[in-house]
């Protein structure tokens, strides 16, 4: 597919993450499970074994109340553009970064699972699958015929619905588009968001929605400092929202932080 | 890894890496195969019993390989570099040539209470060659060899007709739980063999004729003074099983050591004095 | 020629090398590893023809229109409709993984069917003079409402229970100012998630409530009372009792209150959820016609109140669980049967809820299973009527809780939602939004047929608007507060309101994350001594149960926030209190 | 015909070793931890990687620490190999071979729990078909196959040499070419050796996305690589050392000379020297720029407990400058005691490194809402783990037993006085 896409401008595909419109509901994880075939847990599973792509962390300004105030912050991928750390340490060219999209994605039938790229996400946005993925009898029948179950022993991560993009890819051929059309391709996760926190779009287009918004001055990545260039943007009002994205402040915030 | 796989790119990074790592591999390779092909050769060249020697020499304390002029005290210290095989050794020939051996006055040494005749040549695992007037020679255990081996259980000789090189086995013997082989001093032909009770192990007719045969072999006054050394080998080999046991005095060994001492470590004793590590 | 040993050996050795470079061998190591990704419990999605079917969800009153992406008849992917005029193309999370619900391992595959009919014959017959058959129905208001109220209606002393909800009486967010919520998850399951997200712009939110729950964390002020406390503060605002006696009650200062009253005042429209002491202003809350239903259905039996019954009266109790709906405790209920061996019949797809208390547990079919009708939702101003329409059938052996009860009390029914649909028809009013092409039309101008056709293809009928003034109450009755019991234990309980049983893959929100409350546990301040995932007995005046504990700095000490599984809910009567301690 | 016990036949002449029956007493604990640890890593390969307490923030657990410190540790046998065959310091001819042994023990050892560790192990190999020649790991597994190789060939003369094998002509052969080309393989385990070292400190060296153990480096490769290098060079030594001077104090043996002994602490101690000096620079550096760059300030990593400031003291100053100056100082080298004394915290403190490197660094938080974690193994790591150690201690007593590791001793037996018949445990 990256050579179909060498003639026509390469896009940055991208998120922007209305952290004021994000009520914390969790319809994004489970569509993007639902999307994804990631399977139920099992039995065993905790929120540190999980399989989460998006994960919604609750977070708080470590106040007292009447001064306490929460936040929820979904976390999936950030899809770095710069240094990615995960490309860079997979021993076996498992995880790539495809140019044609800025997508960095995962191939989970050449992963090892060695994990490094686990220790090497400062996001934790790649998950391990400790279990064979098992779904209750029946429920196998509901699984997205565009995307392939992973097996026990491999890493997986967001990769902004993949089968979606070549979904939308083969459309737009069929179509005789020569690129796929914004409101073909929108991962689960953003089309199920009831609120309308999540938005999704091409950043290398300065006229699509994400571009703008993260052009606002509210609007912030995480850790930028490690100058990843993450392709997720959120936006706040709030300050101590924003100052979230900043390094731990260990101490006082510690026991508060309930992540 | 290979130019047509998965994610193979024809840059620096890519040729660099797997570049140094066929080297390596071809390295590794070659020196496995080399090792190989030698050892092949060397079998087939018939060279084992050499190179048994060889590796056993290396093995031996480096106390145990000095030069035979250090024991006359031509030199300060000297580790022999051929293995006592002073026939190539041109250090050896210069010595010789500068001051000659005498011979010695009596017609035998006796050291120790042991018997030295000097009509013969000593290897320095412990063996004589005595020339016979047909040309042939007779190789026996000297009086220490004897005697550290007693009357030994069993004894392997070689059949009449069979090859025997210097410095290589000459036969095998058993004594207690010591298993040694023995060097022959000379190269040769098996032509007949004795045994313990004969007067010579070995009958052999010698590759080279003359004295250059026999010029590796120690003789005349070389003897006492190695059989000196022996001696405080002998010592330090069974000191440490029993610390009481000494002969530096001079005192007579008795005929049969392993029979007077059976707590010794007899097979580390007869290794040392045999030159068999 | 002849060929030796060393030959063959080096022809060996040569062509094993020459070997390495085909690809055979790499290509034989490659199949060692793919085994892998197929192994046993990896399933392979079953391919197919994708299509779109629509439906209209049933797991709550809201009942938001619903796209569902198919392979054949197979549902994989549910989404909301964009466009639709009261869900506005939105879906919460339990929506989303619906059509999981028939695969849940819990459910109930089988029951004594004969054997709760006869029972259930049984005890109808010996059903003496002040004895009761009643019918317990969760989510009164539908079609099956209907039927079950006719059932009751036919027995001479049957009764038809349901929580009193008033469906005569809407909220209009869009006219909605203020919303002085006591407690109510008004962004978190209240009224139709779509609607209230569009209308969320136009009103400020002031949320009531002892912890932060998601609703609190979005509101724009947020008043932290005591738990119990609730109603002292309304009683304040509504001039009953001094400001300073709310303030001291509930942990807040006069001034706050003042500023809360004055807020009221002024910035109305003002919605109140949760109190009934307090009156909403006029344009809040307005009336709402009924949707249509046949005239022979009208002399029906009128809804009791469960606590209207007797206690030890009810006989034959029969429990329609199918639908999920507000949950009783059993407490309350379980009083009201006779002692000696009441008939309870429980309609239900798992055992969890009064399956736990029912002496015959009949299986039924689940969303997206059966056909269903929903109710119109609280924030809903006019009258619909929407069915979910099945897109899956049914396991062998479910049954028709109406067609059961209906057959009980002796009843003949037909199709009764087709003769709903056509009674709707036949009054003529409001449109008709079919989903398929997001398109509405005047139902005048839909034969009876096609409306009801559009019905199961994926549309919704929306009554016009009540042209003449609202003259109704302005209260609306929701999950009421209560002041805290009388009691010596330590922690107040908060109960979340989660809808249960759901998806297996809500455990995403649930244990993969710490997002919701999972079902059995409890919340508790970190200080409260037990550590995270610690297993403890919770404790009420009705009983005890086995928890897991789950550590929330959110969470105030002295409060315990309880998540809403029926089992856990059993113990918690509005206002109750608790204790939990480590096994 | 030979009178010798079948047992005594593989003795090397002229060695006094336990009898048969003392020794299977001395391994068969050791054997039943192979067996236990054998069926942990049974279950994690079988039953999956859910056996274990890692998950997905502490990715790497217990066997990553392992394998890094049993890697550093067994440097001695590349670095013994260079200084010997390479450099020609022939006193340390006496301890090569018990130095080949504990690197084949430790590089082993480390292979085979990294196939534990691996979800998918079937696909070890992919590693090598389709490389990601930028990923450090990549590296390392490359060299560290590569150079376990080495060391089993380098191992090879060192089992042909027994008494018994020698007597095949071909091994005696084989074993005696092999040794005359002993030294290119000694050069490319060096070679490798270096690298890997290396490349295992750039592993987490190069982790942008964690501050903690990021670096900046020369090239390509982050401080790290080269700080692993010395330290694993510095520590080898010492754990020869150690170990040589354990199998003197269990045998009830003098094996090798008391000066090589010193030789070994005086190598160790200056390049232990030279390592405080760097990682000192190195971790200012850090602090100062590195850190605050990537936004995160050097203090907040310790301030989670237990991970105090502490750890950093212990590392560099008590397990690095210490130690350093203790084998330095001939007169305190000259003491057992203050020699062995030192050779151990030298090793503690490599390991500390290794350790703080592989768990602090994946325990501390990076997001300011996501949390400090702690991780304890699951008993199948901790047998895993355990498994190696055995695996280590049999292979290491079967070689003493049967073949020749310090050449030395034979003749050292002969000064030794005599001593009276030690206890059971105490002798192989």
């Amino acid at each position: 597919m990256t050579s179909a896409n060498k003639q026509i401008r390469a896009a940055r595909y991208g998120m922007t993450i209305d952290v004021d419109r994000c009520n914390g509901c969790g319809a994004c994880m489970v569509a993007c499970s639902v999307e994804n075939n990631v399977p139920p847990a099992h039995e065993g599973a905790t929120d540190r074994k999980g399989l989460t792509w998006i994960r919604v962390y609750k977070v708080d300004n470590g106040e007292e109340y009447p001064d306490r105030r929460t936040a929820f912050v979904p976390v999936m991928c950030q899809h770095c553009g710069n240094e990615t750390p995960c490309v860079h340490v997979c021993p076996q060219q498992a995880v790539d970064i495809d140019p044609a999209t800025g997508v960095v994605g995962e191939m989970p039938q050449r992963c090892l699972g060695c994990r490094y790229c686990m220790a090497a996400c400062p996001y934790h946005a790649r998950y391990f699958n400790w279990w064979d993925p098992a779904w209750p009898a029946g429920m196998e029948k509901t699984l997205n015929p565009g995307v392939t179950p992973r097996m026990r022993g491999v890493v997986e991560k967001c990769n902004l619905c993949h089968g979606r993009w070549h979904a939308a890819k083969e459309a737009a051929a069929a179509a005789g588009k020569p690129d796929t059309e914004p409101v073909d391709y929108i991962p689960a996760c953003a089309e199920a968001c009831p609120t309308g926190a999540i938005h999704f779009g091409d950043l290398n287009d300065p006229a699509s929605p994400v571009a703008m918004e993260a052009a606002r001055a509210e609007s912030f990545r995480l850790l930028e400092k490690l100058n990843t260039q993450p392709k997720i943007y959120y936006r706040s009002k709030k300050d101590w929202v924003r100052e979230i994205a900043a390094a731990p402040q260990p101490g006082a915030r510690k026991e508060k932080v309930h992540a | 890894m290979l130019p047509w796989n998965y994610g193979f790119h024809w840059n620096l990074g890519h040729i660099i890496f797997l570049g140094a790592f066929y080297i390596v591999l071809m390295t590794v390779v070659a020196t496995l195969f080399a090792a190989a092909r030698r050892s092949r050769r060397a079998i087939l060249d018939h060279r084992v019993e050499q190179i048994g020697w060889h590796a056993d020499f290396h093995e031996l304390p480096p106390r145990d390989r000095v030069c035979r002029h250090v024991l006359t005290g031509e030199f300060q210290s000297r580790e022999c570099p051929h293995a006592f095989d002073c026939r190539e050794c041109e250090t050896h020939a210069k010595l010789i040539e500068r001051h000659p051996l005498k011979a010695a006055e009596q017609p035998e040494e006796d050291l120790f209470g042991m018997t030295f005749p000097l009509d013969r040549y000593y290897h320095r695992g412990h063996t004589w060659v005595h020339p016979e007037t047909d040309g042939t020679v007779t190789i026996g255990l000297d009086d220490l060899g004897a005697r550290l081996l007693g009357k030994p259980d069993a004894i392997e000789l070689p059949l009449a007709g069979a090859q025997v090189e210097a410095n290589g086995t000459a036969f095998r013997a058993l004594k207690g739980d010591a298993d040694v082989r023995v060097l022959s001093p000379v190269d040769g032909e098996v032509v007949a063999t004795g045994g313990p009770d004969a007067a010579w192990y070995l009958k052999v007719r010698p590759a080279a004729a003359g004295e250059a045969a026999f010029r590796h072999l120690l003789r005349g006054v070389e003897i006492k003074p190695w059989l000196l050394r022996e001696m405080e080998r002998l010592q330090k080999a069974i000191s440490p099983s029993q610390g009481a046991y000494t002969m530096a005095d001079g005192g007579v060994l008795v005929a049969d050591i392993a029979g007077s001492c059976p707590q010794a470590d007899w097979d580390a004793v007869c290794g040392e004095m045999f030159l068999e590590p | 020629m002849k060929t030796n040993r060393r030959e063959i050996l080096m022809f060996a050795g040569g062509s094993a090398v020459g070997v390495l470079f085909t690809p055979a061998p790499w290509r034989l190591i490659t199949d060692t590893a793919l085994w892998s990704e197929n192994w046993p419990g990896i399933p392979a999605p079953a391919r197919g023809e994708i299509r779109a079917r629509f439906t209209n969800c049933s797991l709550c009153t809201a009942g938001c229109a619903v796209r569902a992406r198919c392979v054949g008849d197979q549902p994989v992917q549910l989404s909301g409709v964009s466009g639709h005029p009261l869900s506005h193309g939105a879906l919460c999370p339990f929506g989303i993984v619906g059509h999981h619900l028939p695969y849940m391992p819990a459910r109930v595959k089988e029951g004594p069917v004969k054997e709760a009919a006869a029972a259930v014959a049984d005890g109808i017959a010996k059903c003496g003079p002040t004895e009761y058959v009643a019918m317990l129905d969760p989510r009164p208001a539908r079609t099956a409402s209907w039927t079950y109220r006719r059932a009751m209606a036919a027995l001479k002393n049957g009764r038809y229970v349901a929580p009193s909800i008033d469906t005569s009486i809407a909220v209009d967010l869009s006219k909605v100012r203020t919303v002085l919520s006591f407690g109510v998850p008004v962004l978190d399951g209240w009224g139709t998630p779509g609607n209230v997200n569009v209308a969320r712009a136009g009103f400020r939110l002031i949320q009531v409530e002892p912890v932060e729950s998601r609703t609190a964390s979005m509101a724009d002020r947020w008043l932290r009372v005591r738990p119990g406390s609730e109603d002292a503060l309304a009683q304040a605002l509504a001039g009953q009792i001094s400001h300073a006696a709310a303030a001291d009650a509930a942990g807040l200062t006069v001034p706050e209150i003042a500023a809360l009253a004055q807020e009221l005042e002024q910035n109305g429209p003002v919605l109140v959820l949760g109190s009934s002491r307090l009156a909403s202003t006029a344009g809040a809350v307005v009336a709402r016609r009924e949707t249509p239903a046949p005239e022979e259905w009208k002399k029906a039996a009128p809804a009791a109140d469960l606590a209207s019954l007797p206690d030890r009266s009810v006989r034959v109790l029969l429990i329609d669980e199918s639908a999920p709906g507000g949950y009783l405790p059993w407490n309350a209920i379980e009083k009201k049967l006779v002692a000696d061996n009441p008939v309870v019949v429980v309609f239900a797809c798992s055992r969890e809820g009064y399956a736990r208390h029912a002496n015959y547990v009949l299986p039924v079919g689940v969303y997206p299973e059966v056909a269903d009708d929903i109710p119109p939702a609280i924030d809903s101003v006019v009258a619909t009527f929407r069915i979910a329409a099945p897109l899956v059938s049914p396991p062998a052996g479910m049954v028709k809780p109406e067609a059961f009860v209906a057959a009980a009390a002796g009843l003949a029914i037909g199709d009764t939602l087709r003769e709903r649909a056509d009674a709707i028809h036949k009054a003529g009013r409001g449109t008709l939004f079919t989903y398929a092409d997001a398109k509405s039309q005047a139902l005048k101008d839909v034969s009876a047929d096609n409306f009801w056709k559009a019905l199961n293809a994926g549309g919704c009928w929306i009554d016009e608007p009540d042209s003449k003034p609202s003259a109704a109450r302005l209260t609306t009755v929701a999950s009421e507060t209560r002041p805290a019991e009388e009691s010596e234990l330590p922690l107040a309980v908060v109960l979340t309101h989660e809808l249960t049983p759901g998806s297996p893959l809500l455990s995403k929100v649930y244990r993969e994350s710490n997002l919701r409350l999972a079902p059995g546990r409890v919340a508790l301040n970190p200080s409260c001594g037990l550590d995270e995932d610690a297993l403890a007995v919770f404790e009420t005046l009705l009983g005890k149960c086995r928890v897991g504990v789950t550590l929330d700095a959110a969470i105030p000490p002295g409060v315990v926030q309880v998540s809403g599984s029926p089992a856990l809910m059993d113990l918690c009567a509005a206002g109750a209190r608790a204790k939990v301690v480590r096994v | 015909m030979p009178r010798l016990s079948i047992d005594r036949q593989f003795i090397a002449r002229g060695l006094s070793r336990c009898s048969a029956p003392k020794f299977l007493l001395w391994i068969a604990p050791w054997a039943a931890l192979l067996l236990f640890g054998l069926y942990s890593a049974a279950l994690c390969l079988i039953k999956g990687l859910n056996q274990t307490n890692m998950d997905n923030r502490f990715a790497f657990g217990l066997w990553i620490f392992l394998d890094l410190t049993v890697i550093a540790l067994g440097a001695g046998a590349f670095f013994t190999g260079f200084l010997l065959y390479i450099l020609k310091v022939d006193e340390l001819r006496s301890v090569i071979n018990s130095a080949v042994v504990i690197g084949l023990v430790c590089y082993s050892g480390a292979m085979c729990v990294l196939a534990v560790d691996v979800g998918q192990p079937l696909r070890a190999w992919f590693t090598f078909w389709y490389p990601n020649v930028h990923s450090m790991l990549t590296e390392v597994t490359f060299c560290i196959s590569c150079y376990l190789t080495v060391l089993a060939i380098e191992y090879v003369p060192i089992v042909l040499r027994n008494r018994k094998l020698r007597q095949v002509p071909s091994f005696l052969v084989f074993e005696f070419e092999l040794h005359k080309l002993i030294y290119v393989l000694a050069g490319v385990g060096t070679f490798l050796s270096f690298f890997h070292q290396g490349s295992l400190g750039g592993l987490y060296g190069v982790l942008r996305g964690r501050p903690f153990a990021f670096r900046e480096g020369l090239a390509v490769w982050p401080s790290t690589f080269f700080l692993f290098i010395i330290s694993a060079a510095a520590v080898g030594p010492s754990f020869i050392l150690l170990t040589t001077w354990l199998v003197e104090k269990i045998s009830r043996k003098r094996l090798v000379r008391p000066e090589v002994l010193q030789l070994l602490g005086r190598i160790s101690g200056s390049l232990l020297a030279v390592y405080v000096l760097a990682k000192s620079i190195d971790t200012l550096i850090w602090i100062n720029r590195t850190s605050p760059e990537t936004g995160f300030q050097a203090w907040q990593y310790y301030s989670w407990k237990p991970f105090g400031s502490w750890i950093l003291v212990a590392e560099i100053g008590v397990c690095g400058l210490l130690p350093a100056l203790m084998l330095l100082t001939p007169k305190l080298r000259r003491r057992t005691g203050w020699l062995v004394t030192g050779a151990f915290l030298a090793c503690l403190g490599v390991a500390l490194n290794r350790f703080v490197l592989t768990v602090q660094t994946l325990a501390l938080p990076t997001l300011s809402f996501d949390r400090f974690l702690s991780y304890t193994p699951s008993w199948q790591e901790t047998g895993t783990f355990l498994a190696v150690v055995a695996y280590g201690v049999l292979v290491y007593s079967f070689s003493f037993r049967y073949f020749q590791l310090f050449p030395q001793e034979r003749e050292l037996k002969v000064e030794l006085p005599k001593v009276e018949e030690p206890e059971l445990v105490g002798r192989y």
